[in-house]
């Protein structure tokens, strides 16, 4: 069984619908990634996951369990963390405080899940107690990442973690997400570095005009002349 | 006896609707016509009064006075004044967001309000000016109140003619742009800053021109009526159950409104006379409880905005 | 018609354009594009005077235009639309458009007050003009409807309508197709051709969709990374390995300095 | 000698607009209003101390926590029953309703407790002198409760879970949505906290001075001031900013009439709103 779907969702921010029809899938422990051209409605996509857009049609299931609809608070206490492109840390607060925030939601005891988040971003723990709003780019995007790793969540969604960056945090970033996945969290991600992100895919999506083109695997579609074509038009 | 009674009160009461129609015309240019929000109505209010109190009464040892001007000399002043202070403000605070504006606003109404108490040598402090001449006096004897409620109701429609004419011009449809989204209005080469800027003093200026009609009105100003309560408070809740954007929504808040607030009165001073401030308190509670439920109900007002109607032409 | 000059910009610690130079041709519809995050809205957003460069000039007609406000430009005949359709939501549909000439007589108080038989003979032509101009966009039968009650299509087409209500000599259309449906979009495309050809209006155009840019725009400015990546025709564009790149994205660092 | 006399004063006046200006730096930040209704809130509190502390009879350090409660209550029954059905319409709609709040309260404390100007304690207190300075002993517990009250916000603010979140919502409302932060639970603690301190800081000024129904309001300018000095949203630049108002406005005193004091914060809110709207410290953090 696939731990998240969404079938046929059609919807918007307003009276125009951005998704016509879309339908994905990604099963425990994949990572899929979304690319196409710009505009297609990839980040549109992962909001409708996340309850922040207006669905006229269609449904969203998470591991067995409707969720379409669903507020922000409540996807996230079913185990969906979400990572926008921009402004994803709270900059007056802490490094240390950012991961705390990303698990409000729980009462157990977080120090594990801290200290597992160190593991994997080292550079957060030296700067643990410094604002993040004072942390270069890259680091921002560790901490954004460490945040919503806090919930130990069955699935993230990454939407353009490399935007903005430098081609050597970009293979940190891919580097990193590979980690994550490692530990058992499924990876639906949203990426403008195509080649690159394909390449450590399970599997992947073609988005054009707010519908999905293509599906298969992460090298099917790094082979298919036709996918690379599709970023410039036909 | 009892009909004579009624039709005095009748002037009054109509003569006092009048100022507080100006009043909310004023605020309608800056909040209505523009979105600007101005806490501080009380500020130019009293600069009015004062002004044109001052520069009309006789020589008195109680505060700055004796030019003894005519009262109209007092309303232009009074206008020009009140419209030098929003200039002021204005070139401060409209390139910042709205609310600040508002804090700014009632800052200079507490100013306003400090000089009045403190400076006796101006404004005679705390026991005010007495003997502000009202104009018409005697020219028709027994008929002074109505020859004033009529210079009154001249202005209200002087000012309502202007304002519907600014509302229906390129000039409101600039300004209402800006409300509306002021990054496209400046794309479409409009100034917003001018432009706002003109609306802001506008309203001040017909606030000025209040004042003073008030002042000439009472004869009598103390710093005690030009408390943020009556000053700008009502105005306020007038403008928005009449309906913001609307001059006629203005008017007919401006009469409501006061009509409410004169009613409860009249049942107050019937109360005991330990009970009468607390009663006044009531009032007041009362007025801010309907602007509460004005906004949650019908925020549009009774008349709400409409565009102005488009004069077809044949063709 | 206009140059930019080694133009940068920076949020913060973040550039996003850098030593940007180009010029966009009189009587041409140049195109655009680039990956996301290439800065073109920051460029666009520049040359309309809605952001000031880092470091940088822009030369329009000849004059230095650099840091002028955006009233300022559209007087010297720079207009813009936003992607985000910016429409006067209580102001009516024609009334969105008569706003746009510039120095309208009845734009002065006192002219609405005392001259009122010239403002409203001005008022005469001007909504002539915005008749003109709906009828174009075919959208006289919500003339008089609240723009902010239209559907997303007809508020693109709005947006559009209010740059042929002034004499412009640029227009700067900002992903005019975006949300827009396909019928719609070869509406759009129509009458930005028909603009070009009819009245010589230069345009300069960010768009997403490659459909649109390759119907309209020659020539083509490819951004990436806050850069100026190639410049050409679509054919040329569209057969450089560089341009697929920069939107496809770098290869595994290791793998490009193998490959190279 | 006479300028730190106006000194001591000014860091009493000061910590009591620090008090007010956290709440409004808060819900400004969180809420995205300013909130004229907070000085009302202040009087309301002052008055509720007067019952308790003055006609019952018991110590202060019964009573200020009894106002301080009773404004917090207050303050989340005026969010639960109007400013949260103004929550997604424009801000402005907020700040009128509280401009209208401010009446209503101000109107039910002069219903209850009469127009009169009123003291807790009647009779003169002598003053502690030292060094040819003067302080009151009133003031000196003024002074003491309010460093306990910040440390104690700044404890919360610090260490616990929603105070941090607070802080979280105050920087970006989107992200703490997103983080599964609850933003109604966040709003009803920053009422409960900004009313708390409303409560305290009414009860101070009460004592520091006299109670009238007008004294939270005339209060209110300079608590803005203070927060936007301190920059919006941030309650540790309030705390500053309150202290930079107070002792202006009492040093003031050796240039100008006493009269004036409230003209010092207007004329400081007005420089700070040409040269730097985003307040002092906004540079820090913002990049």
């Amino acid at each position: 069984m696939s731990l998240l779907s969404m079938e046929n969702v059609t919807g918007g921010y307003g009276e125009a619908d951005i998704l016509h029809s879309v339908s994905l899938q990604v099963n425990p422990k994949e990572i899929v990634v979304i690319v196409g051209p710009n505009g297609a409605g990839k980040s549109t996509a992962m909001k409708a996951v996340f309850g922040l857009l207006r669905l006229r049609s269609g449904r969203i299931q998470f591991d067995g369990q409707d969720i379409t609809n669903w507020k922000p608070d409540r996807v996230v206490r079913r185990g969906i963390c979400f990572v926008p492109q921009t402004d994803n840390v709270f900059p007056s607060l802490s490094v240390q405080e950012n991961l705390e925030m990303g698990a409000f939601v729980r009462d157990d005891d977080i120090r594990p899940a801290m200290e597992r988040v160190f593991e994997l971003f080292p550079p957060l723990r030296e700067k643990r107690r410094q604002a993040a709003g004072t942390l270069s780019g890259g680091q921002r995007q560790m901490v954004a990442m460490g945040r919503a790793l806090m919930l130990e969540p069955k699935l993230l969604l990454l939407d353009e973690p490399t935007a903005g960056l430098s081609p050597i945090f970009i293979d940190q970033i891919f580097e990193i997400v590979k980690q994550v996945n490692a530990t058992g969290i499924g990876i639906l991600m949203v990426e403008q570095n195509a080649k690159q992100a394909l390449a450590i895919a399970n599997r992947g999506y073609v988005m054009a005009q707010g519908s999905n083109r293509h599906e298969g695997s992460g090298e099917e579609l790094l082979a298919d002349r036709e996918v690379a074509e599709m970023f410039l038009g036909g | 006896m009892e009909l004579a009674g009624l039709l005095t009160y009748g002037i009054f009461f109509l003569t006092l609707v009048g100022i507080y129609g100006l009043l909310a015309l004023g605020l309608n240019v800056q909040w209505g016509y523009a979105g600007m929000l101005n806490i501080g109505v009380a500020a130019f209010f009293t600069v009015g009064a004062y002004t044109s109190a001052i520069i009309t009464t006789a020589a008195s040892s109680g505060h700055l006075g004796g030019f003894a001007l005519p009262v109209p000399v007092g309303l232009l002043a009074a206008m020009f004044l009140s419209g030098v202070l929003a200039l002021a403000i204005g070139l401060i605070t409209l390139r910042l967001r709205s609310d600040y504006l508002a804090i700014a606003s009632i800052g200079i109404a507490e100013i306003v309000r400090l000089v009045l108490k403190n400076e006796g040598w101006l404004t005679g402090g705390v026991r005010g000016m007495a003997g502000i001449p009202r104009p018409f006096q005697g020219w028709i004897p027994g008929y002074d109140a109505l020859l004033f409620l009529a210079l009154v109701v001249f202005c209200v429609v002087l000012i309502y003619w202007a304002n519907e004419r600014a509302w229906r011009s390129p000039w409101g449809r600039v300004l209402r742009a800006i409300r509306e989204n002021e990054a496209a209005a400046r794309a479409m080469g409009k100034n917003s800053l001018v432009f706002r800027l003109q609306a802001f003093v506008l309203g001040a200026v017909v606030m000025g021109l209040a004042g003073a009609l008030y002042a000439h009105f009472v004869r009598f100003i103390s710093p005690e009526a030009f408390n943020p309560l009556f000053a700008t408070f009502l105005v306020w809740v007038m403008l928005i159950a009449g309906g913001s954007g609307n001059n006629r929504g203005a008017l007919l808040g401006a009469f409501a409104i006061w009509a409410v607030w004169s009613v409860t009165e009249i049942m107050v001073t019937r109360l005991p006379e330990d009970l009468v401030t607390r009663a006044g308190a009531l009032r007041v509670l009362l007025i801010g409880v309907l602007l509460q439920v004005i906004l949650l109900v019908r925020p549009q007002g009774m008349l709400p905005e409409r565009p102005p109607r488009r004069e077809r032409q044949e063709e | 018609m206009i140059r930019v000059e080694h133009l940068s910009k920076s949020f913060g610690g973040l550039q996003a354009v850098r030593d940007c130079s180009f010029s966009l041709q009189e009587g041409k519809i140049t195109g655009l594009i680039g990956p996301n995050g290439a800065g073109k809205t920051t460029v666009f957003n520049m040359i309309a005077g809605f952001i000031k460069p880092t470091s940088g000039r822009i030369l329009f007609m000849g004059q230095d235009v650099t840091g002028f406000s955006p009233e300022r430009l559209f007087h010297l005949g720079i207009v813009r639309t936003f992607q985000i359709p910016h429409e006067f939501g209580k102001m009516t549909v024609l009334e969105n458009l008569m706003l746009v000439p510039p120095e309208q007589k009845g734009e002065a108080l006192f002219n609405a007050w005392l001259g009122w038989g010239g403002v409203r003979r001005q008022e005469r032509e001007v909504l002539r003009k915005a008749e003109e101009v709906l009828e174009f966009l075919e959208l006289t039968h919500v003339a008089d409807e609240l723009a902010g009650n239209l559907s997303g299509g007809q508020k693109k087409l709005l947006e559009l309508g209010r740059t042929m209500m002034t004499d412009a000599k640029l227009v700067l259309l900002d992903e005019p197709a975006a949300g827009v449906n396909r019928t719609l979009m070869g509406k759009l495309a129509r009458m930005i051709q028909q603009l070009h050809q009819e009245r010589g209006y230069t345009f300069c155009i960010i768009e997403h969709d490659m459909d649109l840019i390759a119907q309209l725009c020659d020539p083509i400015i490819v951004l990436a990374e806050g850069r100026v990546l190639t410049e050409g025709s679509m054919e040329a564009i569209r057969s450089d390995e560089r341009v697929l790149e920069a939107y496809l994205g770098h290869s595994g660092a290791h793998e490009t300095e193998g490959a190279a | 000698m006479e300028l730190l006399q106006l000194l001591i004063y000014g860091v009493v006046l000061g910590s009591v607009i620090a008090l007010g200006a956290i709440g409004v730096s808060l819900t400004f930040g969180i809420l995205g209003f300013a909130n004229f209704s907070h000085g009302d809130l202040m009087s309301v509190g002052a008055y509720i101390a007067l019952v308790f502390f003055t006609t019952l009879s018991w110590p202060l350090w019964i009573a200020l926590p009894i106002a301080m409660i009773a404004a917090a209550g207050l303050a989340v029954v005026i969010d639960r029953s109007l400013y949260r059905w103004f929550r997604g319409r424009q801000t402005v709609i907020l700040l009128i309703s509280s401009f209208g709040v401010a009446l209503i309260l101000r109107a039910l404390v002069q219903m209850i407790w009469g127009p009169d100007t009123i003291t807790y304690q009647t009779g003169i207190q002598m003053p502690y002198r030292f060094a040819g300075l003067r302080i009151r002993p009133d003031q000196v517990t003024i002074l003491l409760c309010c460093v306990a009250l910040v440390v104690a916000v700044h404890l919360f603010l610090q260490r616990t879970k929603m105070g941090k979140a607070m802080r979280a919502m105050a920087d970006n409302p989107n992200l703490a949505r997103l983080s599964g932060i609850d933003t109604e639970r966040v709003i009803l603690w920053t009422w409960i906290l900004g009313g708390g301190l409303a409560g305290a800081a009414g009860v101070f000024l009460g004592l520091d001075t006299r109670l009238h129904p007008e004294m939270g309001w005339t209060l209110l300018l300079p608590i803005f001031a203070a927060v936007i000095l301190g920059g919006i949203g941030k309650p540790y630049g309030a705390i500053v900013g309150g202290l930079v108002i107070g002792i202006a406005q009492e040093a003031s005193a050796y240039v100008i009439s006493p009269a004036y004091k409230p003209a010092v914060a207007f004329a400081i809110l007005v420089i700070m709103l040409i040269f730097r709207p985003t307040g002092l410290f906004a540079g820090r953090s913002v990049v």
